[in-house]
């Protein structure tokens, strides 16, 4: 497993971010006993302290729960709280970036709207064909 | 003394040797050949059983009555030097001990010969004491020498004389005795240093030599070959 | 992460037999140089022929003062040569400290003069057997009895280790001011040699002080009076030496 | 596990280290980072007891490294210039490690040994010198020391190797916890090993802190020369140039966390943990190119 070098994130936000991707797909189900960080570290070739960061960082934000001595679990809401924190946090982000782009290239509000109508069909099209 | 000689010396020595090897870094613990530990060690070992076996072997041939014994310490004290006592004539002070013969023999002719039939130089010390007797009797005395080497009586001297006496001449013969050799084998120094012989009793040599004292009358006519060295007495 | 608790003594006692199994260079040498002294004792160490009366006498004088000779050069120079930086790097790679290398440095170099002590006395033997074979008559001036030959070794022993212990001092004085060190040992030397000729000198007395004495215990007492005192100076010297400056 | 106050090392001719304080924690994997002459390797060396401090205070396990016995035997340092007897080969080498050190781990070695291809009965003298960077890096695996130091431990190894020295170094931390102290020059490399990072600069401990916070610490910006200039003036400005007319680029070592947002005409991009040593550690103005532009000038 090999970290996008470049990207801006440290390495322990994108540990944080490759677990929650985890928890959405699946691969963790309440309750479950997630990853310690010696395995985190040992899967991606890191420090295990950075990747303790990044489980803290999920146990701060109420996604896993501790047990003394046992290691780190997935609370049983963790996905609704991870869709929540994406939604305000990387959308919320995302959408300013669009609208200022928008904004520069004086496109208006509603041809904006158009555009991301029609890319909408577009990840639909590709959903039904799966 | 030689001991402390050889310490100075290899002292002089490996000092420099050490500071010459020491100037260079690491040059100062390279092996000398391209031995590994394991057959250094076995070459060490091997040397050491080889030691080993020398020392059995030493123990073994190592003659068990040497043809040599240390003199008894009597017979040093009871060995007069009769040198001193008979260049001056005075025969009866060497004590009797010490008297290998005495000849006296009517004189027919004349004359008297002595002649050294002897290739080497005389094998005692000969001394002619010219006497006034008026009975043409001539006395001749052989003194027994003593040859200690390192508190060793290494030969008899004896054995390298034979006289023969005729009428009117003494011959020297030569006895064919092949020459001796020796080796001494002594421990070093260090070895010594406890045992009482403090003093370095090694490598040195008294030797008296034997000696013929011929009592010829004045009467007769000596007639002694140009090379045969003699010691002539005054009474 | 548990620390594992060490003792000197096992330290001391790794540290020798390191240097017993890398040091390949010493052991070569004390062979080089024993063979060495051998042959030259083969030569003899002087001759006498006897003048005078009748057939003539030469006699021929071996000792074994030239294989102890070797051996005391052998323990000089690699006593010395243990204080180089080389052999001081090689210690502190593995594990060790200065006081655990001087005590490691001495147990090694008292080893070495045991060993320089048996092989040299054994090394006698050679040359005796050569001998009887050469020629019949050899005579053994002073056999010593098993007591004497004994107490005669322990004495030897001493001597050696009286040597090392001085190599040892000088070369680590060498090694921490080099002027002072080569000023010390030429000074040695000199004094070595007056001491020969001149009877008076002060390191002449101290020699027959030391070395001229029939008591063995006293002797012995003496030597490691010195060899202490030796000890002490090394250790003054070296306690607080830098490695790979 | 190892605490230094004023910590100072002063040779005749110069001095290395001067009023270092730094305290490294036990288990951690601390990368020691400094420009060549620094100081880096004075500083390891006085830790593992080689040289002697000239003054301040210096604590390892709670003893002075350079008298103890406990630190030796705990501790093992490796560096390229690692002075190996010349009469034992690889195998009589490592039994010998494996005699001084309690934690040896022989299995481990000969799998390394194997792995990496270093023929046992092989010599120190003739292997190259990845070779033999190779081979101390094992020995410092093996030994499994409370303490291991290694002072650029991948000089001379390729690539590949120096890949698979990290991961290794990483298994070997999981399976056997210990204080590890690398210094490299390749920062960009072992970032993701280290736990925290001591930058070494003009003999002091300069910034003793995660790669993370490192990265976070320095930040470049684009933007008009005004908006930069003023920008900078907030923070600590470590270099600026001008791109072309009325644009500037600056390098900023901001002191606290700083909303990029309420920056809006300026672009913000992080630094690499490496580019953020250099600039933080670089006292020479505006860099390697300024030299250039000075040479064109006169």
């Amino acid at each position: 497993m090999k970290f996008y070098e470049e990207s801006d994130l440290p390495i322990y936000i994108q540990v944080a971010e490759w677990l929650e991707n985890e928890i959405l797909r699946g691969q963790f189900e309440p309750d479950d006993k997630i990853y310690s960080q010696y395995q985190l570290a040992d899967l991606f070739t890191i420090n295990p302290a950075t990747a303790g960061k990044g489980l803290t960082i999920l146990f701060d934000h109420d996604i896993l729960y501790k047990k003394r001595g046992l290691g780190m679990f997935v609370t049983p809401h963790a996905r609704s709280v991870i869709l929540s924190k994406r939604k305000n946090e990387k959308l919320t982000l995302l959408v300013n970036g669009i609208v200022d782009e928008a904004e520069r290239l004086e496109v208006p509000f509603d041809e904006l709207i158009d555009m991301l109508k029609s890319a909408k069909m577009k990840t639909q099209g590709r959903d039904k064909n799966d | 003394m030689n001991v402390i000689a050889v310490f100075a010396l290899i002292l002089i020595v490996t000092m420099n040797v050490a500071i010459r090897i020491m100037k260079n870094k690491n040059s100062s613990r390279n092996a000398i050949f391209k031995l590994n530990s394991t057959s250094t060690k076995w070459l060490l070992i091997g040397y050491v059983a080889i030691l080993g076996v020398f020392t059995i072997v030493a123990a073994c041939i190592s003659p068990k009555d040497p043809s040599y014994e240390k003199v008894a310490a009597e017979k040093i004290e009871q060995f007069v030097d009769f040198y001193p006592t008979l260049s001056q004539g005075n025969e009866e002070e060497v004590p009797a001990h010490l008297v290998e013969g005495k000849w006296s023999k009517k004189l027919v002719s004349n004359t008297f010969k002595i002649v050294n039939d002897n290739s080497y130089s005389l094998p005692l010390t000969l001394f002619v004491e010219r006497v006034e007797n008026t009975d043409g009797i001539m006395e001749a005395s052989l003194y027994k020498g003593l040859d200690i080497i390192n508190d060793y009586e290494v030969r008899d001297y004896m054995e390298d004389i034979e006289l023969e006496w005729t009428d009117d001449k003494l011959t020297i013969k030569e006895k064919k005795n092949p020459p001796i050799s020796l080796s001494f084998f002594h421990y070093d120094y260090l070895f010594k240093q406890l045992k009482e012989e403090r003093a370095n009793t090694l490598k040195h040599m008294s030797s008296h030599g034997p000696a013929l004292y011929i009592k010829v009358p004045k009467s007769v006519a000596l007639d002694i070959d140009e090379n045969t060295v003699y010691v002539i007495v005054e009474s | 992460m548990s620390l594992n608790e060490v003792s000197l003594i096992d330290v001391v006692r790794k540290q020798v037999h390191f240097k017993w199994k890398s040091y390949t260079g010493i052991f070569q040498s004390l062979l080089i140089l024993q063979i060495l002294g051998l042959f030259i004792s083969t030569l003899g160490e002087g001759s006498m022929s006897e003048p005078g009366y009748g057939r003539s006498i030469s006699v021929q004088y071996y000792s074994s003062s030239i294989l102890v000779g070797m051996t005391a050069m052998w323990l000089f120079i690699n006593s010395m040569l243990l204080t180089t930086s080389a052999y001081r790097e090689d210690d502190f790679t593995f594990v060790s400290t200065r006081w655990s290398r001087l005590l490691a440095n001495f147990t090694f170099i008292i080893s070495l003069a045991l060993l320089g002590t048996v092989t040299s006395f054994l090394s006698m033997n050679v040359l005796k057997v050569y001998l009887f074979i050469k020629n019949d008559e050899l005579i053994l001036t002073n056999s010593l009895t098993f007591f004497e030959t004994i107490s005669s070794l322990v004495v030897l022993l001493s001597y050696l280790i009286l040597i090392c212990a001085a190599a040892y001092t000088i070369g680590s004085i060498i090694q921490r001011n080099k002027w002072v060190g080569f000023g010390l040992s030429m000074l040695l030397i000199v004094l070595g040699a007056i001491s020969v000729d001149y009877e008076g000198t002060p390191i002449n007395f101290l020699i027959y002080f030391i070395m001229f004495d029939s008591s063995l215990m006293l002797l012995l007492f003496k030597l490691s009076l010195a060899n202490g005192f030796l000890f002490f100076i090394s250790w003054m010297v070296s306690d607080n030496q830098e490695v790979r400056v | 596990m190892i605490e230094c106050k004023k910590l100072s090392k002063k040779y005749r001719s110069h001095s290395a280290l001067s009023n270092l304080n730094c305290t490294i924690q036990e288990n951690t994997i601390t990368g020691v980072i400094g420009r060549n002459g620094a100081g880096k390797t004075t500083f390891m060396k006085l830790i593992a007891g080689y040289l002697k401090k000239t003054s301040g205070e210096l604590h390892v396990m709670e003893e002075n490294p350079f008298t103890s016995l406990k630190v030796s035997a705990n501790s093992i340092f490796i560096d390229d210039q690692m002075s190996l007897p010349t009469s034992l080969n690889l195998k009589e080498l490592l039994n010998s490690f494996a005699r001084f050190y309690p934690n040896w781990n022989e299995p481990l070695a000969n799998e390394l040994m194997t792995y990496f291809q270093l023929p046992q009965k092989a010599y120190m003298q003739n292997l190259s010198k990845g070779m033999r960077s190779t081979f101390q890096a094992i020995i410092g695996f093996a030994a499994r020391c409370p303490l291991t130091i290694y002072d650029e431990p991948t000089t001379g190894m390729d690539a590949a190797v120096r890949k698979d020295f990290y991961r290794a170094l990483l298994k070997d931390y999981l399976a056997f916890p210990r204080t590890i102290l690398l210094s490299s020059h390749h920062l960009e490399e072992i970032e993701n090993l280290l736990e925290n990072v001591l930058i070494i600069h003009d003999q002091k401990a300069f910034m003793h802190l995660s790669v993370s916070e490192l990265k976070e610490s320095v930040v470049a910006v684009k933007g008009e020369k005004a908006a930069v200039n003023e920008f900078a003036s907030m923070h600590n400005k470590l270099s600026i140039n001008e791109s072309f007319p009325g644009m500037a680029m600056a390098v900023v070592q901001v002191n606290n966390y700083i909303r990029r947002e309420n920056f809006p005409h300026l672009t913000f991009s992080n630094l690499t943990a490496n580019e953020a040593f250099i600039y933080l550690t670089d006292s020479r103005e505006g860099g390697i190119d300024r030299v250039f532009e000075r040479s064109e000038l006169d």
